[in-house]
Parts: structure tokens; sequence; C-alpha cells
């Protein structure tokens, strides 16, 4: 049984290994590493790019169910073929480049914004030994990179030279960087329990109790996984959080002036950002790869897949935020209850485990309370725009 | 060992550097000045972790002085930054030779 | 795995490369909105031979700090006081001939410097420094620097805050 | 119990109000002056049992080593001997009654509790210096009493006159205060440390082996002074007491009258040692404290601001206690320090209680006042028996002491002198009396009444404080102050003389008489005199032209030159050519003081050469910033070259 497990645990990993060794006896050792590494960034090439596809139609699916209707079920079984169809769409559309755009910047932003997007895969631990590299700073590589994802948002809206796209990109770069912060810290406290900022590292220290030992079921995780994931859905720009791409206010935000090809790389990383961002919630907070009877990546595919469908149950329940109350969520909110959750963390290591526990639920609980009440008595100020004749 | 030579690393941060005292010295735009500050900060920073690497018994300590160095490249970016906006509010500018009151 | 080292030592020499010229796109670029993409592209650079030279951690506080915030941080300033249609005007003054000659006396002295100083080299180990090391450095030995910075981190955040709000109290009155 | 290391806690805990009322102000309004009364309080009840076991004979001291010049440690410490223990029994009695009355008089006022965190602050700076072991501790204090002198006197900075008295204040000390630095630390290089203690044992060695490379000693001793001349008023420093009046009445009586002013004084009588030793410094001190008595009086006498005759008053009886340290009368003269701070702080209480009722200043729009506010007349007439040297008050007795040691000691010019100011401080001290209290209301829209209990209260205990504080140096109690001063540091002691006694006291009576007939019932007589000695009226209204000689240095044709100079730096040549034009305009009133032509054809040619040199060097200041980015640039390359070329031999 356990043999049979460990197979299928490690089927990819031996798939790979076992390719390594067949092209290792007939060519020179630097040769190998190289084959190592484009294996694994052409197996990452292409699950990016089929996730995303999928991710579509199944939110389309999903959406279609929240709102009583079927979603696409036209091309092919159940609508499968249907995200094929949208890429040849896509591909054959003609591409529109404003004539007063900023050519190199407009061809540049929806190509940048592709490569952070395939760049964080990099960290990812799909399952056990499977993180295509394991950094000893997984984690802060992966903030890293994840914030770079502004700069191209940037470029797309200022080289389309459109006010829609700019003030779009204005949001989007306001939005980012507001929740990069609490995101970060909310990242902390994970840390300091594993000792590590390695993805792999992190994913093992939650290992215990037979792979159920998630950091989600302490005080501090449950507060950490809620800010973190909330803060990512703002990161990927998806709804209740979607005010740079709204359309009805902006007309799409930064890609109002995008079509065909780059306007799919744009949907592409947008959707891609999503799983990864999924993906290390599920790795940060759920235990990962962890988890009994079924082989890791199963687990962390499962988990990532849940947690996907929250996000978009999201989009089918909640309206959109205000830009106001957007920004004083991160800053007035998150922020706060991320510090106090970093010294929950450090309560929780000094004292022995009942008390850590009593103490770090109390704390949460009250902090959240004086939070939200302090969060709702705030009315922001009435403004008055007069029409310019 | 890293196949570099020591002396290249601190030409290349010499050009580096001095490509950003340049652009300091001939931007027009402000925030042009702080972006070539920036440069200048950052060919600091490759001679930190260089030194710190090549020659220093403690290569700990270059890492952390560059942390430094970007946590107080931060703060002036974002001081400086604040600074050329509430400057476009008031002179509706922000060219340093338009900004000339300081003078005879 | 010679082959795999020479590589490396080309790609830091090939980043180097790289940063300088996206470091002259910064300083001669007409347009401002390109600057700040060679900077960001320049400070990329710069993680990357941080990369080489074994500074991982650094690599990515630079991304996060540099690229993340400060680049952004400058292309924010350049969208509010800039216009949508920026109309290239003149971006260098008059003083680029001064500059220049006395840039490359600069080089020139400091690179005879460079080349005739006989450099202590130690033995550079080849272990990565782990996050840990820096870490406890910060927290034990440069504790007081640490503290520093956070206590004018903040106070540039407040006062970034206080010089670019919008003076309330004219317009009431 | 209180033991002698607690006396710490009177500095610290008016500073904690300090801290307390600047943070929290805003909220704590009213409450701001019962914080700073009662840490005042405090201090004063810890201060007290110290104070009362130094008078029993007892001394303490002691100190931490605070930082390491090299291998001299600077240490700081307290120190408790008669004379600190006499001036902190003064100060914190004096301070708490006035803050008392504080809390009355700045009933209303939009800055109530930043009033009080400034006062809580002087107080912590004021006592710090009473009890401070060193020069360095000593100055650091006298530093904050100057800011808060400043930030007292500009309190009301919205008047003008205000905010400049403020500034006028600050720099006339300042150049004391420099003085004084330089003379502490010439002090150090002479003796290798600052402790008094230890300077105290050193004096007394040089005494036994005879003098000792002087020359240092006597710099040292003659700086230290200047910082007496510039916090203490004394001549030709005392310019920016009288203007120091701006400020809220409680501050003059606190910081202008009673306790900041008499710092300078301390600072002699706490390096009174040193004075001893040196040769040829007493002298100095004497002179100035003479010529300030008399001449301040003398001002005094023709002043109409209820507040400056005082302020005058002030300095004159500074100046009678540097003459009384001048003559080596040590006990003399703090004594008087001492009972001067009662009825001075009185004397001011009593006239911003009249200043709060009748809302004017000037004593001729007063007149009657006695009828309308009982309390305050009374007090205030105490306190004016008391400096005009009646008995049996205190001001008689002290006053008495620093005669007496005038003239036992041979001084008989000085004696002279002294007991005309004495006269004269009779005379103008009741001429105020009779012109605020008596006669008939001049105004009849002046509408007085009494203060309320809070103000009047305070002005009792001063009172009374005025009336008994000189019994414990009166014969009756065999001047025990003077010998307890003694215990300190030996200085000369004579007997009593009824002689002198006579005088004073007839000095005293014939003023009081002379005012009350000219004020009372010959009032024709006060504007014959006027027209009779009127160079000296005019000499005396206009306080000697010594501010008129101050505020102008350079002459009136920089006028002219100034409009050409307008140009290129406006602020600075105009500030010059404005003092310039003053300048210019005294000497031809002074008439033979400079050569005029010799300082005009200098000062012509230092503003062309000026003007000439500045057309060249101002094309420098563009106001362009990469053009100084430029030049600093090349500069740093310049260095990097010659110092590569120079000591490396690189290149």
């Amino acid at each position: 049984m356990n043999r049979i497990l460990g197979f299928f645990d490690q089927i990819f990993v031996s798939a790979k290994a076992w390719l390594l060794a067949l092209l290792g006896r007939f060519l020179p050792d630097w040769v190998v590493v190289l084959a190592s590494i484009v294996i694994s960034g052409v197996v990452i090439l292409v699950m990016g790019a089929v996730i995303m596809m999928y991710l579509t139609l199944l939110e389309r699916k999903l959406l279609g169910r929240i709102q009583n209707r079927y979603g696409p079920n036209r091309v092919g079984k159940w609508g499968l073929l249907q995200p094929i169809a949208d890429g040849i769409k896509m591909f054959t559309k003609e591409d529109i480049i404003p004539a007063n755009a900023d050519k190199i910047i407009h061809l540049l932003a929806p190509i940048v914004i592709v490569v952070p997007a395939f760049m964080i895969f990099l960290v990812v631990p799909f399952g056990r030994g499977m993180t295509a590299a394991n950094l000893n700073i997984g984690l802060l590589y992966f903030i890293a990179v994840s914030s770079v994802t502004t700069l191209p948002i940037f470029m797309g809206s200022w080289a389309s030279r459109n006010k829609y796209s700019l003030l779009g990109g204005m949001r989007t770069a306001a939005q980012m960087i507001s929740y990069e912060v609490p995101m970060t810290l909310s990242v902390v406290p994970v840390i300091m329990m594993s000792q590590s900022l390695s993805t792999n590292e992190i994913v093992l220290a939650q290992s215990g109790c037979s792979g159920l030992h998630w950091f989600i079921f302490t005080p501090w995780g449950l507060a950490g996984f809620i800010v973190f994931f909330l803060c990512a859905t703002a990161e990927c720009n998806r709804p209740p959080f979607d005010l740079p791409e709204a359309e009805s206010e902006l007309v799409a935000g930064f890609h109002t002036e995008y079509s065909g090809m780059k306007f799919a790389l744009f949907y592409m990383a947008e959707y891609m950002n999503a799983f990864t961002l999924c993906g290390i919630a599920a790795t940060l907070f759920l235990g990962g790869w962890q988890g009994p009877f079924l082989p890791s990546w199963a687990w962390f595919f499962g988990k990532t897949f849940i947690l996907i469908c929250v996000m978009i149950w999201f989009r089918g329940t909640f309206p959109r935020f205000r830009v106001d109350q957007l920004m004083g969520f991160a800053w007035k909110f998150l922020l706060p209850l991320t510090l106090i959750n970093i010294l929950v963390a450090a309560l929780w290591h000094f004292l022995p485990p009942v008390w850590a526990w009593l103490w770090s639920a109390l704390i949460l609980v009250i902090s959240f309370f004086i939070l939200v009440k302090l969060n709702i008595n705030f009315v922001p100020e009435k403004r008055v725009y007069t029409l310019e004749s | 060992m890293i196949g570099i030579p020591l002396t290249h690393i601190l030409i290349f941060s010499l050009l580096l550097f001095a490509i950003g005292i340049y652009g300091a010295l001939v931007r027009r735009n402000i925030i042009g000045i702080l972006i070539s500050i920036e440069l200048i900060l950052n060919a600091a920073n490759i001679n930190l972790i260089a030194f710190s690497k090549y020659t220093s018994p403690s290569p700990e300590m270059g890492q952390i002085f560059a942390i430094f160095v970007i946590a107080i490249a931060a703060t002036s970016a974002a001081v400086g930054l604040a600074i050329v906006l509430a400057l476009y509010r008031v002179r509706k500018t922000v060219y340093t030779d338009e900004v000339n009151l300081l003078k005879w | 795995m010679p082959v795999l080292e020479i590589a490396v030592k080309f790609g830091i020499y090939a980043a180097m490369g790289t940063v300088l010229i996206f470091a002259l796109g910064v300083v001669t670029l007409r347009n401002l909105f390109h600057c700040a993409l060679c900077l960001a592209a320049a400070l990329i650079g710069t993680a990357v031979i941080y990369l080489g030279l074994r500074a991982d951690f650094l690599a990515g506080i630079q991304i996060l700090l540099y690229v993340g915030a400060v680049v952004t941080l400058v292309i924010f300033a350049i969208m509010l006081t800039e216009h949508l249609a920026g109309k290239t005007v003149r971006q260098n003054n008059s003083q680029s001939l001064p500059a220049v000659i006395g840039l490359a006396a600069f080089v020139a002295i400091l690179a005879a410097l460079i080349v005739k100083t006989p450099w202590p080299l130690q033995a550079a180990s080849h272990a990565k420094i782990s996050v840990m090391e820096i870490g406890q450095a910060l927290m034990g030995t440069y504790v007081f620097p640490f503290e520093v910075i956070s206590v004018i981190l903040i106070a540039a955040l407040i006062g970034a805050v206080v010089i670019a709000k919008k003076d309330n109290s004219g317009e009431q009155s | 119990m209180v033991t002698p290391d607690q006396i710490i806690l009177v500095p610290l805990l008016p500073f904690l109000a300090f801290i307390v009322n600047i943070l929290a102000g805003k909220w704590l309004k009213r409450r701001a002056a019962w914080l700073s009364i009662t840490t005042s309080a405090m201090a004063c009840a810890v201060a007290l049992p110290v104070c009362w076991a130094v008078f029993q004979g007892g001394h303490f001291a002691g100190q931490e080593t605070w930082l390491m010049l090299g291998n001299t440690p600077l240490r700081f410490g307290y120190l408790m001997d008669p004379l600190s223990a006499a001036v902190l029994f003064m100060v914190t009695i004096v301070g708490t009654l006035i803050q008392i009355y504080a809390a009355g008089y700045m009933h209303g006022d939009p800055r109530y509790s930043r009033f009080f965190a400034y006062v809580s602050l002087f107080m912590a700076a004021m006592l710090t210096l009473v009890i401070s072991d060193n020069f360095i501790l000593f100055f650091m204090a006298w530093e904050i009493m100057g800011l808060c002198s400043y930030l007292l006197i500009g309190f009301y900075f919205e008047k003008d006159s205000a905010a400049k008295a403020s500034l006028k204040a600050f720099l006339t000390t300042r150049v004391g205060d420099v003085g004084f630095l330089i003379g502490f630390l010439t002090l150090f290089a002479a003796i290798g440390t600052l402790n008094f203690e230890a300077m105290n044992t050193a004096m007394a060695g040089i005494q036994e082996t005879g003098p000792f490379n002087s020359g240092l000693l006597i710099m040292a001793a003659l700086f230290i002074f200047c910082g007496t001349i510039g916090k203490s008023a004394q001549f030709p420093l005392h310019v920016w007491l009288p203007d120091a009046m701006e400020g809220p009445t409680p501050v003059s009586a606190l910081i202008h009258a009673a306790t900041m002013v008499a710092a300078g004084v301390f600072l002699v009588a706490r390096s009174f040692a040193l004075f001893m030793v040196v040769p040829n410094v007493l002298p100095v001190v004497t002179a100035i404290g003479t010529v300030t008595a008399f001449g301040a009086a003398f001002i005094a006498l023709t002043q109409n601001d209820i507040k400056r005759i005082l302020a005058y008053s002030t300095i004159s009886q500074l100046g009678y206690m540097v003459t009384a340290l001048g003559l080596s009368g040590l006990g003399a003269g703090t004594f008087h320090l001492i009972t001067h701070a009662f009825f001075k702080a009185l004397l001011f209480l009593g006239a911003g209680s009249v200043i709060h009722g009748a809302h004017v200043q000037d004593i001729r729009e007063m007149g009657g006042l006695y009828k309308k506010m009982p309390q305050t007349a009374i007090t205030f007439i105490i306190a004016s028996l008391a400096l005009a040297g009646v008995p049996p008050l205190s001001g008689f007795w002290s006053k008495d002491e620093i005669l007496l040691t005038a003239f036992a000691s041979g001084h008989f010019a000085v004696f002279g002198i002294l007991l005309l100011t004495a006269f004269m401080t009779a005379f103008y001290m009741f001429r105020l009396i009779f012109l605020t209290f008596f006669g008939e209301a001049r105004n009849a829209k002046v509408h007085a009444h009494e203060s309320p209990a809070i103000m009047t209260l305070p002005l009792w205990g001063l009172a009374i404080g005025s009336a008994v504080l000189g019994i414990p140096g009166s014969p009756f109690m065999h001047h025990w102050f003077q010998n307890f001063m003694a215990e300190m540091v030996h200085y000369p002691e004579y007997e009593p003389s009824t002689m002198i006694m006579a005088c004073s006291i007839a000095a005293a009576l014939l003023g009081i008489l002379l005012a009350g007939v000219i004020y009372l019932k010959q009032k024709h007589w006060a504007g014959a005199i006027a027209k009779a000695f009127r160079p000296l009226y005019l000499l005396s209204f206009n306080k000697f032209y010594v501010d008129e000689f101050y505020s102008a240095y350079v002459v009136k044709p920089f006028q002219a030159l100034g409009r050409k100079l307008f140009g290129f730096d406006e602020t600075v040549i105009d500030g010059a050519v404005n003092n310039t034009g003053r300048a210019t305009m005294l000497l031809s009133a002074v008439k033979n003081w400079i050569d005029k032509y010799i300082v005009d054809g200098a000062v012509n040619f230092t503003g062309t050469l000026v003007y000439f040199l500045n057309s060249i060097t101002k094309r420098v200041q563009t106001g362009f910033i990469q053009n100084y980015l430029l030049i600093i640039f090349f500069c740093v390359l310049a260095f990097l070259f010659f110092e590569l070329k120079i000591l490396k031999g690189v290149l």
C-alpha cells in the first residue's frame, strides 16, 4: 500500500530522474544540468498555459452555476474545448495599436507581465520534491517577483495614452502597493514558526499529525491565512477588489487599448497569478502537499483548486469596493491586524500550549472586534463635484 | 570561487556611479535627478557586496550595510518624491532650472 | 563543471553590460517614463549580479524594495507631474560638457587607483550566507543601526505624508 | 523621611510637570496649573527638610560619573552647602507662591498649559542650577533658564514688542553666557576641575601658598563675571531686563526679579573662593555693581510704567548685591539676594494684581487704588517699605549689611553712592505708591477691582516672608546668616554699627518723605524739578541713552548706501544699514563718543568694498542647484587628484 502510494507520490519526480539518467549516458554533465532546467521550464510553461485556459472555463462554469445558468456548454463535451476556441479567436483577432501610443512599451507590457507570473512557478512546491528551484529564500523570491507585476501594468496603462487606462494603472499601483504590505506581514508568522524562507521547509514544518499539522489550525495561522487570502485576491485584481479593471467605471482599466494576443497575455498573467497565489496560500497555511493517503501533488492541486473556487465564489457574490473603502481596508484594518498577528505568533512561541491557545485566540478576537468597531465608524468625507461648464 | 576578479566589479560599479553622477548633474527634471541618485546608491551597494565578498572575513557585513543603504534609498525616494509633488503643486514645474529663486 | 562556471561568469558580465546600457538609458533618454523603466531594468540587472555574488537575500530585497517600491513610486510621481501627452522637452541642461569631462577624469583616476591598489583578498568561502546569519547579525551586532533605520523609515513615512498632503487650511478659510 | 540623595527629585518633579504639560497640555487645560503647582510644592516639601538639615550644620554632596573626557571623568552631582541651601529655600518657596498666583493671573489665557509648562521647565532648571556641584551642569541649567526666559518674555508673541523683547533678552544675555563659558573653560585649564568644592579646595591651597600663575585665573574670574553681567542685568548689559517686562507679570516676578536674575549673583557667590584669591577682579565687580545700582535707581526716578520702575529697581538691587560681593561681603550679598527675592516678587505680583484689576500699566493713569484694592495695596506697601529699607522689615537688615560692608572696608565713595541710591530707592518706590494707590483717580476710565483670593493669598505669603526674613541676619540672631555663610568660604566680617543703621534709616525716611511731599502735597513741584534739572531729567527719562547707543553702531550715510546695496541682499545689508543709521544719530546726540568721520569713512569704505566684491562673487550663486552640484563634484575631483598625487603616488 505504502509503496504504491510512494510510487504515485513520486511519479513525476521519478519520470524526470529517469529521463535525465537516460540523457546522462551519452551527454556531458553540464548538458544534463541544462536539460534538467529546460525540462522544468517546459513543464512550467505548458502547465501555466493549460492551467490558465482551464481556469477560465472553470470560472465561467462556476459563475454560471452561481447565476443559475449553465455556462459554456457548446464547444466539446461540457464545453471542455471552449478555452481552445477562445484561444483561436484571440490569435486571429486584429492587433490594434492606438495611433498616439508609445509603441515599444505598448508591445512590451503584455510580454513583461507574463514573465513574473511564470517566474513565481519556480518556487511553488507542487509535491514532495517537486519544487522547480528549491531556493532558500523562496518566500522572499515570491514576494519580490510578485511585486514586480505592478510595473508592466503601469507600462501598459501609460503606453496606451488613454485616460481610463491611466486611471486604471494608477489604481492598480496604489492597490497593489497597499495590499503588498499586509500580505508580506501576514507571512511573517509563518516564517517565524518554520524558521525558514524556503517554501519546501515551510511545508515540511507542517508535517506533524500525519500531515495535518497545518498552520491554519492555529489562531495566528487562521488570521494570517484570511489576511493573506484577501490580499492575494486584491493582488490579482479579482472581485471584489477589481477596481483597476472595473468595466463599468473604467472600461476595463489598463488593458482597455489591448486586443488580440496582447490582451490574451494580460488575461493569462492574471489567471496564472491567481493560481500561484492560491498555491502559495495553500503552501503557507494549508500544509502544501501534506496530507494523508493521497499522493502529495494531488493534495496540493486539490487545496489550490478549492481556494480558486473560493475566489470565484467571491466574484459571484460580492459587489465591488469603493476606492476609499479599498485603501482603508488595507491600511486601517488588515495592516494593524497583521501587526497584532505577528505579536501573537511571538507570544505563541513563548507560552505553554494551552495558554498559548487561550491568549492568542483572545487577543486576536478582541483586536478584531476593536478594529471592526474603529473602521465601522469611519465615514468618508462627502465630496461635491461641480460640473465644469 | 567566483571567476570574476574584484577589479572588474569595482570598475563596473565605478562606471555605474559615474553614470549616476552624470545624470544627477545634467538632468533637468528633478525626478530624473532622483532616479540618478538611485543609480549612485546602487553602485555603492555593489561595492559593499563585492568588498565583503572578496576581502572581508565576515561576508554578511556588506549585505547588512547594503540593506541599510536600500532602506535609506527607499526613504529618500519617498521624501524626495513627496517634495517633488509639493513643488509641482506650488510651482507647476519639475525642472530644476525653473526653480532658481534662491539666487542673487 | 567548468562549463557551467563559465556560463555563470559570462552571465554576470552580460548582466553588467546590460546594467550599464540601461543606466546610460536612464540618464540620456528624453522620455522620463522610459528612464524609469530603464532604471527598473538596471536594478533588476543589479539583482542578477547580486545573485552571481552569492547574495541571494539581497537580490530578493533589491527587487522587492527597488523595483517593487521605489520604481513604482517614481512612476507614480512621473504620472502625477507629467502631462499625459508627454511632450518631449529638452531634458538635459547646459552643463553636459563639463560634467562629461569631469567624469572622464574621475573615472580615469579611480580606475587607475582600483587597478593599482593591492586588494587584501581573502579566500572567499563558497557557502552562501544564509538568511539566518544575516538575521542574527541584524538583531545582534547591528541592532542599533537597525533600530535607527526603522525610526528613520517611520519618520520618512510621516514626513512624506505631511509634505505631499494638500494644505487644507488655506481652502477652508 | 527625606534623605539627602532625594534632593535630585527637586528639579526632576517640575521637569516631569513640564513634560506632561507640554505633551498633554491641550487635554489638561486648567489642570495644567495644578500639576505645576503640585510638583513645585512637592519639590518644596522635599527641599525644605534638606535645607533645614544644612542650616543645622549638615553638608551633603553626591556625584556620578557622566562620561569620560579622555582620562578626566566628567562628574555630575549635587552639592548642598549653606549657599545652595539658602537659595534653594528661597527659590522653592517663592516659585511655588508665584505659580499659585499665576494660576489666577493667567486665567483664561489660550496658552494656559504652555505657560505652566515653561514655568515648570524654568523651575526645574533653576533648581538644578542651585543644587549643581559643577560648572557644566550649572551652565546647562543656566542656558535652559535663558531659553525659558526667552520663551516666557515672548509668551505673547503676537505682540511685536514682546517678540522683539524676547529676542533682545536672549541675545543680550548670550553675550554674557559666552563669556561665562569661556570663563569656566579657562578655569578648567587653570586648575583642572570644574567641581565647586574641588575649586574651593584648590583656591584655599593657593591662598596659603601665595599667588601663582594668576593670569589664567584672572581671566577666568573676569569671564565668569561676564556671565553675571549678562544674567543679572548689570551695566552694560542691563538693557534687556526692562524690556523683558513684556512677558506675563508672574514671569517678571519669578524670572526677572526673584530667581533667574539672582542666578548671576549666585554665580559670583558660588565661585566666590576664586574671586577672593585672584587680585584686581573684585574692584571691577564693585565698580560695575555700584554703577549699576546708582544708574538704575536714577533711571527709575522718572519712569512711568509700573513694571519698568520695578525692573530698574531690580537692576539697582542686583547692583547692590554685586557691590556687596565685590567688597568681599559674601554674607551681605547673599542675604540681600534672599530678602530681595521675597519683596521684589511681592512687588511684581502686586503690580500684576494692579494691572489685572485696573488694566493699565502707566502710573499716571492710576491713583486712589487703595480703596478699591486694599489687600494688594497693603502688601505692596509692606514690600516697598522692605525695599526702601525701613526697619524692622527684611530689606533694612540686608541693605544695612551691605552698607556696613562698604563702610567698614573703607570704600567711602562706594558707601556714599549706595546711601544715595538707598535714598533714591525710597523716593521712587513711594513715588510709585503715592501715584498708584493714593490721591484721586486720574483716569475715569479705569475701573479697578480687587483680585481674587488665589492671587491675594500668595501676596500675603510673600509679605510675611518680606517682613520676617531679615531676622536671621539681624543682630537679634547674632548675624546667624552671615556666620552660616562663612562656614563655606571665609570672608571678612564687620561689627555692626549704629551709625550706619541711622544713616540708612534716615535715607529711607527722607526719600519717603520727599516723595510724599512732591506727589501728595505739592504736586507742581514734580514738573518744576524736572524743568530745573532738565538735562538730568532727560538723562534719567531716556535711561542714559544706553539703548539708543546699543541699537546703533554704524552710521546714517549707510542708509544711502543701503539703497544701492538693496538689490543684492535685502536682509543682511538692510539690518546693518538700519543699525548704522541709528548709530550715527546717536553719535550726533551724544556728541563725543566716536569720531564721526573716521567711522563714516571706514564704514563707507567697507560697504563699498563689500559691494564691489559682491558684484564679482554673487555670480557664483546661480540659484541653480545642479551648478552647485557640479562645483562640488569638481572640488571632490580636485581633492581626489591631489590626495592621490601627493600621498599615494598612484598617478
